[in-house]
């Protein structure tokens, strides 16, 4: 590695910068896709992958994706959350592929919620 | 300069003095034990804290190297200074209770006893109390660096690199003298001899030879000077107010070119203990001849008064002739000057001592001008001469002890009964030899020696001053034993010979002498080692050998020698005795 | 550049990797390579987690989950259910000793939750060998901002109005130092930083250097940018911190690479490099002059302060040496500015600064605590927050009796005075020390003669020897605490105890004479019923002094419960106690030389000791 | 008439010299045969010389030299005491019988064994007979002249 | 004008020196188209007629190598005396009698005593019959040349005009002379010696030379002679001091010792009587038994020091009564 200048020292944080966020679990938005034993069966490994090469195709670096266990709902699996910000988690299920990709644009993206694929807004209470 | 107040004195300092010597300046005094002037103050053994003020803040620092600071009040001797001191000397009673600078710091400082025993205690009056001034002289003044502390904590030990004894030591026992217990100890092992009693020699590395020196100068012996060997130390530079030091001054060593060269190097004196029947070397006050001339001299070791070892005035002195001299297993010649200056010990000793003398001799040999008649008044003084050689000399049995300490036991041949003699002192009147040197010196001048190991002269009778080579004289006891009026007269008549030959200006050689034809020599060298007079020299640059005219004597061995011939000869050619040869036999 | 959805952040500070912790990552890869989320999971080795109880330790994030206490068998089972069903592991988790229920995040923990961290910012967070992490979190950025956004003297200014102070132990104002050693004469100066960390105990020095070797580094260069003419600087490292060496040795030679050490510093015209020199492991040689000494290949003794290093240090030559946790700070207060740093601890600096301790302070949390780690907190934290809060507590459920702090230097607190505030001026006010920040808590099986008894013990050994006091006086103390502690002691040898502590503290060349008595002292005020009970009645309360106990058989748990098991009388070496296999066994006073094997040995505690 | 050897004698000026003026001096009878040359010391005596008087018809050589230790040059006859003895085996090597060359020590006051040693030696000579060589005849003749080269 | 003659005839020789001639290398072909080449028995064949039928002094330089061993060589030296203006004993047989010259410490009877019953290598056979100067063979007489009773040096036999040193004289040396001929600068004075120097071998010795003090001596093979020092120094015999300079000290470069071929020196009547001297001079010890046990070390002082010149040493020859 050449001598560095400056700004070569943002451009390293900058590249760091998605082994951080996940590091520091705080990111923009957060999908947590439900991996339950029955998730798994109903293909919510398709579903990761999916949105793991979203993220790569975008070269997004503050969304976080973490898997988590059964949402309770296995029939509607596969199911992932998605926090966007500080607004209400949003619960999609019955997920494929081209669904995924549509509500990683639409909702991580974007932030608009993808009502047709949802099931709720906002989580359970936990006391 | 900085102003502050010790126990409420003012004094006044230059800017980085220490505390310490700024009390001195005051008078006041501060217990030390690791601080010397030689080197850098240590501040180890913590006994010179003082209490420093300043404002409402008092801090204990050590006053050996705290520098003085603007308007500090300095208390030397608070209750907690004291308090401190006297818990420290404790520490260190306990540790080394027979230590006699430790106790008597204690006592100063009111602790009789410590309240604890230490572990390490160390009964030893020697003991190392780790105050590192043999280090700091070793590191700081001479600079050999040799010592050093080993180990840590309770362990901690002045220690050799390795344990063992370093070879950078140049063994100046300076460790040994700023030792304030005596731990380090100058160790002497190879020299076997008797030291003898009083030493001309000088105590220290600088020294002024003798009162009587010309010029009464101070001189530095490069050999055992530390600053020579490490160049550390220059304590005396330090000292010497119109620093009239300069170590660069070097011995030279000149070269110059002499017509004439008179050797008179003199003689050395007989060394007695090859005769060990008198005692001399083991028995006490038992003195060769140059010994009690040396305490007979005034600026001598004892001023010019004749004492015993332990400083008493002997009640009866014994000289003893021919010792070493006309004795068939030593010397058989006599050494002429004995039998006077016997008679002259005799005559200081009653003058300056109520002492009995005794004089044992061979035949007193009085052959001088005036010498008789000395001898005459010497015998009127009471003087017990005897004649018979000495047998020997003993320590005296305890009985006769109070009568003197020596016993002479000996011969009077003339009344022809056996004697012993209790004695305080004894003066042996040692023969005058040959320097041991001789025989350097000998071939260093192309000079022959007599059997005696004295020079031999040209002719004993005609030329007692010349040698067998030209322009090389002898004068003095080099050539033989004699009275300083006979050296005065051969030095005299050696240097009329010597001025004559400068006032005429030029040497007469005779005629008959070889020469090298140059162009014929081819350097082989052949002739270089054969002449006697070493006037055969090699031209390195011309590569030819060449003949120095004024040495050579003309004898023709080198002609004979010369392989090609180039050497020849005026008055003996090849050619001429060839000449010859032809003409004898027609 | 990989994308990662997961970071396994394994700790591998010295203490965790000689728990295996590297066996642990082995068996986090192969399992990972077996489920084939290589792509997706990425194991991490990281400095110091801090919480070195619990090592070896994996923290899972995103999620943020805390494992702790595990063993290679866990990792199966930990890989499949977390990370491939995302259902994190509950029997793996830190559960607080009171509760017994598991906490599953680690922010959550209050080992973690109620420190504050500066000096320990990176840990568990950056792995130590990889320059780009620390960028990645704001590595150098304090460094560019002093390097072109302010001049020398506006730095001194930013660390000297932060207050910050010296966190090896004397706790001098960093900014006051730095100032004397710009203004001493001289045109070469040096700063060294002290990673000597002799105290016993002491660990935050080697974590911060094994975790974030580049805010030693960022802080250094800035330190010689401020007090310039500073072009070589020096860490002095023991050499019992070989991993701490190497990591150092690795950010070396990253930053010079990097051109951030070296010639021309990020081309601002600024020149300066670190060499490190190993400490030999000597504590003395944590004392400024000493460790000077020892850099010079002297011996490593050190010399009266009269003239301050900063005029007269390394080879003569103005040196400013600082602790490896203040030079940790000087970044972020740059960074942040000396107002936020100066708005954390207590006291206020603008006009004094000497007027209070600011910023945190790293404790290495030790003893009979549950939570046994590094602790940094802010100045000003009550002690007893320290030891209940973060540390969780006395372990099994015994009472608290006091806490050491300062390492060897510093002195005991008893439980009357728990609720001081921490700072420089509080603890030296109660005869302690903030030290190094070691802190060792007892409870009431501790017996505070033998306590005064180790920390002296260990001073003894480390005196350098050099001055009287230090070198004799502490033996002779050490020789009295003996003779107590087998029941020699008399009335009178306390009194010669404090006696000989008061003058060596006097009158001791260094500072390690000067605070070795401080365990004695401040024992002997707060605790002088143990010590006349050791004297007068010849009995240690907490059974520690062995010696002086009684030991006897209870004939009823003997026979009852061992069945004579015999055991004892095999390991007894005076061949004290009488009995037969199966019948009841009994200890002859007379043979019995209290050594205290039969009360280990027996397994139902049938051993009486009084 | 009978056989008068002709022989050369090598005297050193010093001593054997002196030695036989001495004899002269005191009138002691010796035999004429003894041809004198006078060198200054016996280490001048070259043994071309004693090579020279055989071929040009000596019948017998004498060397004489001060006794060792008297050399009025302090070493000379040391070489002679080491070139004779040498020169011997020479002579002896060309066929010459070794006793017609001899080396004897007289010092300045020994006129009487001067005398003695010059009657001896003639004697001894007359018995050997002349001595026949060669070069006494028709080897003699050369022109090879020692001359200065360019 | 026409070409000047050059003669070479080789006597009793062992024919190095007109190798040495040959050793000018391709100066010869100087030689050759300088001179008209008109008698050289050794290389060509020339006929004594040819000889006879010149006139006299027609030869203008005659190298004549080789001593006078029978009545041929000393036919054919009166011959080419007349016929040529100089003669030049060329080599050390012709200037001082050489290898043949030892002859002179035997007699003739002894020789062919030896040579033909004597020595281990002949087969005797009719009684050892010794060679005849007068035989009846079938075709005629055979007549032989006399064999001298003594070796003759050159200049014993005819008067000859320059000597050239030298076993064999060194090429340069020759060069040199007969570069000088053909300059035709003005000759030296009839007999000088030529080719070779006025100093001794010593002179051209690289060898550092030190004062000698010799407690024994060696043969060559007896001890490792060091490079730098003179050989006499360490003991072994060189002839070096006592012969002429001029062949460039080669033998003593070549770490063996001086054999003395160049000759005498100029102021030297007698090799053998010199090397006594000077040996004898350096030997360092004074009872007589010390320094006979010395020279004992010193094997054949005779043939070490007349190796070259003992036909023209002062005594010539040994006499055998």
């Amino acid at each position: 590695m050449a001598k560095l200048k400056i700004e070569d020292l943002d451009r390293i944080a900058e590249e760091a910068r998605s082994k951080m966020t996940i590091r520091e679990g705080a990111g923009k938005a957060r999908i947590t896709v439900h991996m339950g034993t029955c998730g798994i069966a109903a293909g919510a490994r398709a579903i990761m992958s999916a949105f793991l090469d979203e993220i790569k195709a975008h070269n997004i670096k503050d969304v976080i994706i973490t898997t988590s266990g059964c949402a309770g709902l296995c029939s509607r699996e596969p199911m992932a959350t998605v926090e966007f910000g500080n607004q209400a988690p949003v619960k999609y299920v019955d997920l494929t592929d081209e669904k995924a990709r549509k509500i990683f644009k639409e909702h991580v993206l974007g932030g608009k919620f993808v009502m047709e694929y949802a099931l709720s807004v906002g989580s359970e209470r936990i006391r | 300069m900085v102003t502050l107040k010790i126990d409420d004195k003012q004094v006044q300092v230059p800017e980085d003095t220490s505390i310490l010597k700024a009390a001195e300046k005051a008078g006041i005094w501060i217990p030390t034990l690791c601080y010397s002037e030689l080197f850098e103050p240590y501040g180890v053994c913590r006994l010179c804290v003082v209490e420093a003020v300043r404002g409402k803040r008092s801090r204990v620092v050590t006053s050996c190297n705290y520098p003085v600071r603007e308007g500090i009040n300095v208390l030397t001797n608070s209750p907690k200074i004291q308090w401190i001191r006297k818990t420290i000397l404790e520490l260190m009673l306990a540790r080394w209770p027979n230590v006699k600078v430790v106790k008597d710091l204690a006592r100063d400082v009111g602790v009789e006893k410590p309240r604890f025993v230490s572990l390490q205690r160390d009964e030893a009056e020697d003991a190392c109390i780790l105050c590192g001034k043999c280090v700091s002289v070793c590191r700081e003044v001479v600079q050999a660096n040799v010592l050093g502390f080993a180990y840590r904590g309770i362990k901690r030990e002045i220690a050799l690199p390795f344990g063992v004894q370093s070879e950078a030591c140049i063994v100046c026992g300076a460790c040994a003298h700023v030792c304030p217990t005596g731990h380090i100890k100058m160790v002497v092992e190879d020299y076997k001899g008797k030291k003898p009693e009083f030493t001309l020699g000088p105590k220290t590395a600088i020294y002024v030879p003798t009162l009587q020196a010309v010029p009464r100068v101070p001189v530095i012996d490069a050999d055992s000077c530390i600053h020579f060997k490490t160049g550390g130390c220059e304590y005396c530079a330090k000292v010497c107010e119109p620093n009239a030091i300069n170590f660069g001054m070097k011995d030279e060593v000149e070269e110059i070119e002499v017509g004439q060269i008179l050797v008179a190097t003199g003689f050395d004196i007989f060394d007695a203990s090859a005769m060990a029947q008198y005692g001399y070397g083991t028995l006490d006050n038992v003195y060769s001849s140059l010994e009690f001339e040396m305490m007979l001299n005034s600026t001598g070791p004892t001023n010019g008064q004749v004492l015993t070892k332990d400083g008493r005035e002997p009640r009866s002195v014994a000289i003893v002739h021919c010792i070493g001299s006309r004795d068939t297993n030593h010397h058989s010649y006599c050494s002429r000057v004995c039998c006077m200056y016997a008679l002259k010990y005799a005559h200081l000793v009653h003058d300056r001592t109520k002492a009995s003398i005794y004089q044992f001799y061979i035949d007193m040999r009085a052959f001088g001008k005036g010498y008789e008649e000395f001898y005459v008044r010497i015998l009127d003084k009471g003087v017990k001469v005897i004649r018979g050689k000495v047998a020997e000399v003993v320590e005296a049995p305890p009985a006769q002890k109070d009568e003197g300490s020596l016993v002479v036991r000996c011969e009077d041949t003339l009344a022809g009964k056996l004697l012993e003699i209790p004695v305080d002192m004894v003066v042996l009147c040692n023969a005058i030899e040959a320097r041991r040197d001789s025989d350097a010196v000998r071939r260093l001048f192309s000079i022959s020696k007599s059997p005696d190991g004295f020079f031999l002269e040209r002719h004993p009778k005609l030329d007692p001053t010349s040698t067998m080579t030209d322009g090389v004289y002898i004068a003095g006891c080099a050539q033989g034993p004699k009275d300083i009026p006979d050296v005065v007269a051969q030095a005299s008549s050696a240097a009329a010979r010597m001025l004559s030959f400068i006032s005429k200006g030029e040497v007469e050689i005779d005629p008959v002498r070889a020469f090298v034809q140059e162009e014929y020599c081819s350097g082989c060298k052949i002739c270089n080692s054969l002449c006697p007079y070493t006037a055969i020299e090699f031209l390195a640059e011309k590569k030819v050998s060449h003949v120095n005219e004024a040495l050579c004597k003309g004898c023709g061995t080198c002609v004979a020698a010369c392989p090609s011939s180039a050497m020849t000869g005026h008055g003996f050619t090849d050619a001429q005795i060839l000449a010859e040869l032809d003409g004898i036999m027609v | 550049m990989k994308r990662y959805r997961l970071q396994l952040m394994v700790c591998a500070g010295t203490g965790c990797v000689s728990n295996h912790s590297v066996e642990i990552k082995d068996a986090l890869d192969r399992e990972i390579e077996k489920h084939k989320l290589q792509n997706e999971a990425e194991v991490v080795f990281t400095g110091c987690n801090g919480f070195c109880g619990a090592g070896p330790i994996v923290v899972v994030q995103p999620d943020g989950v805390f494992y702790q206490l595990l063993k290679t068998a866990d990792i199966p089972h930990l890989v499949e259910e977390h990370l491939l069903k995302g259902r994190p592991v509950k029997k793996l988790m830190y559960s607080p000793p009171a509760e017994k229920i598991p906490i599953p995040k680690m922010s959550d923990i209050p080992f973690f939750s109620d420190q504050t961290l500066i000096a320990l910012r990176n840990r568990g967070m950056i792995d130590p060998e990889q320059i780009d992490d620390y960028i990645a979190r704001g590595g150098y950025k304090g460094l560019v901002k002093a390097l072109t956004m302010m001049t020398p003297d506006e730095v001194l200014k930013e660390i000297k109005s932060s207050g910050l102070r010296g966190r090896g132990g004397g706790g001098f104002p960093t900014g006051v130092k730095w100032e004397s050693c710009k203004h001493a004469h001289g045109d070469i100066k040096h700063v060294i930083c002290n990673a000597d960390e002799g105290d016993p105990g002491a660990f935050m020095d080697r974590s911060i250097i094994e975790g974030d070797p580049h805010a030693v580094i960022e802080g250094m260069i800035i330190g010689a940018y401020a007090i310039e003419k500073v072009h070589q600087g020096y860490i002095y490292v023991r050499m019992e911190y070989p991993l701490a060496i190497k990591r150092f040795q690795i950010a070396i030679k990253q930053a010079r690479e990097y051109g951030l050490l070296g010639e021309n510093i990020l081309d601002a015209g600024f020149t300066f490099d670190i060499d490190i020199r190993r400490g030999a492991g000597a504590f003395v040689c944590g004392e400024s002059t000493a460790l000077m000494a020892s850099v010079e290949g002297k011996p490593g003794e050190p010399r009266a302060k009269y003239i301050h290093t900063v005029e007269r240090g390394l080879w003569e030559r103005p040196t400013c040496l600082n602790n490896v946790e203040t030079w940790a700070n000087v970044p972020q207060i740059i960074l942040k500015g000396a107002q936020w740093f100066s708005s954390i601890g207590t006291g206020d600096v603008s006009a004094d600064p000497w007027g209070g301790s600011k910023g945190t302070k790293v404790f290495s949390l030790a003893g009979k605590v549950n939570n046994t780690g590094l602790v940094e907190v802010p100045m000003g934290i009550p002690l007893r927050d320290i030891v209940f809060k973060i540390g969780g507590g006395i372990r099994d459920g015994k009472k608290f009796k006091a806490v050491q702090t300062g390492g060897p230097s510093g002195g005991f607190i008893p439980e009357s005075l728990l609720d001081l505030p921490v700072d420089y001026e509080e603890l030296t006010k109660v005869g302690s020390m903030m030290g190094s920040g070691g802190m060792v808590v007892t409870d009431e099986d501790n017996c505070m003669v033998d306590m005064a008894r180790y920390f002296l013990a260990f001073t003894q050994a480390e005196s350098c020897g050099k001055c009287t006091p230090c070198r004799e006086g502490t033996k002779q103390m050490l020789d009295i605490l003996d003779r107590i502690s087998v029941g020699e002691g008399t009335e009178e040898d306390l009194v010669t105890l404090e006696d000989l502590s008061n003058v060596i503290v006097e009158s001791s060349l260094c500072a390690l004479g000067g605070s070795a008595p401080n365990p004695v002292l401040t024992t002997l005020k707060y605790f002088r019923e143990e010590y006349e009970a050791h004297v007068k009645d010849k009995k240690c309360p907490s059974h520690t002094c062995r010696k002086l106990n009684t030991y006897s058989i209870d004939e009823k748990i003997c026979l009852k419960l061992g069945h004579g098991c015999h055991v004892c009388v095999k390991h007894c070496p005076d061949a004290a106690i009488i009995g037969e296999r199966k019948q009841v066994h009994y200890i002859d006073p007379a043979k019995c030389s209290k050594c205290g094997v039969c009360y280990d040995v027996c397994n139902f505690k049938a051993v009486q000791v009084a | 008439m009978a056989f008068e050897p002709k022989i050369i004698g090598f005297l050193c000026n010093w001593c054997s010299y002196t030695g036989a003026d001495l004899a002269g001096v005191s009138r002691i009878k010796s035999a004429p045969n003894v041809r004198v040359i006078r060198t200054m010391c016996s280490g001048r005596v070259d043994p071309s010389f004693i090579l020279k008087a055989f071929q040009i018809g000596a019948d017998g050589v004498i060397v004489m030299g001060c006794h060792l230790g008297d050399c009025h040059y302090q070493e000379g006859n040391y070489k002679t005491i080491r070139r004779i003895p040498f020169l011997k085996r020479l002579v002896k090597g060309f066929g010459i019988d070794p006793r017609r060359l001899r080396l004897e020590w007289v010092s300045a006051s020994e006129g009487d064994r001067f005398a003695r040693i010059v009657n001896e030696f003639t004697e001894e000579i007359r018995s050997l007979g002349p001595l026949k060589l060669q070069v006494h005849t028709e080897l003699r003749k050369t022109i090879h002249e020692p001359v200065e080269v360019v | 004008m026409a070409k000047p003659k050059l003669a070479l005839y080789w006597a009793a020789s062992c024919g190095g020196c007109e190798i040495a001639v040959l050793d000018v290398q391709e100066k010869i072909l100087d030689v050759a188209n300088a001179f008209d080449i008109v008698f050289w028995p050794v290389a060509m064949d020339f006929k004594y007629a040819d000889v006879r039928k010149m006139e006299d002094k027609s030869i203008d330089l005659c190298l004549f190598n080789g001593s006078i061993r029978n009545s041929e060589n000393a036919e054919i030296a009166h011959l080419l005396r007349a016929k040529s203006k100089a003669l030049v004993a060329f080599g050390s047989c012709a200037l001082e009698g050489g290898i043949p010259g030892l002859a002179n410490l035997t007699t003739k009877q002894e020789i062919l005593e030896f040579v033909y019953r004597g020595s281990p290598s002949t087969v005797v056979t009719d009684g050892g019959v010794f060679p005849q100067q007068h035989t009846k063979v079938p075709e005629g007489e055979i007549e032989i040349p006399e064999m001298w009773e003594t070796v003759k040096s050159l200049d014993q036999v005819v008067e000859v005009d320059y000597y050239i040193p030298g076993c064999p004289p060194v090429p340069n040396q020759i060069w040199g002379v007969i570069e000088y001929i053909l300059s035709g600068k003005p000759l030296p004075p009839k007999g000088s010696v030529i080719g070779a120097g006025v100093k001794t071998c010593c002179d051209e010795c690289k060898r550092e030379r030190k004062e000698k003090k010799l407690k024994q001596f060696f043969r060559p093979y007896e001890i490792e002679t060091k490079p730098s020092e003179c050989l006499l120094d360490q003991g072994i015999v060189c002839m070096g001091p006592a012969t002429r300079d001029g062949c460039g000290a080669l033998c003593p470069a070549a770490n063996m010792p001086c054999r003395g071929c160049y000759g005498l020196p100029p102021n030297v009547m007698d090799q053998g009587a010199k090397m006594v001297s000077a040996l004898s001079s350096v030997i360092d010890a004074h009872e007589p038994a010390e320094i006979e046990r010395i020279l004992d070390q010193i094997s054949d002082p005779m043939g070490t020091f007349y190796r070259f010149s003992l036909a023209h040493s002062i005594l010539r020859r040994v006499e055998k009564s």
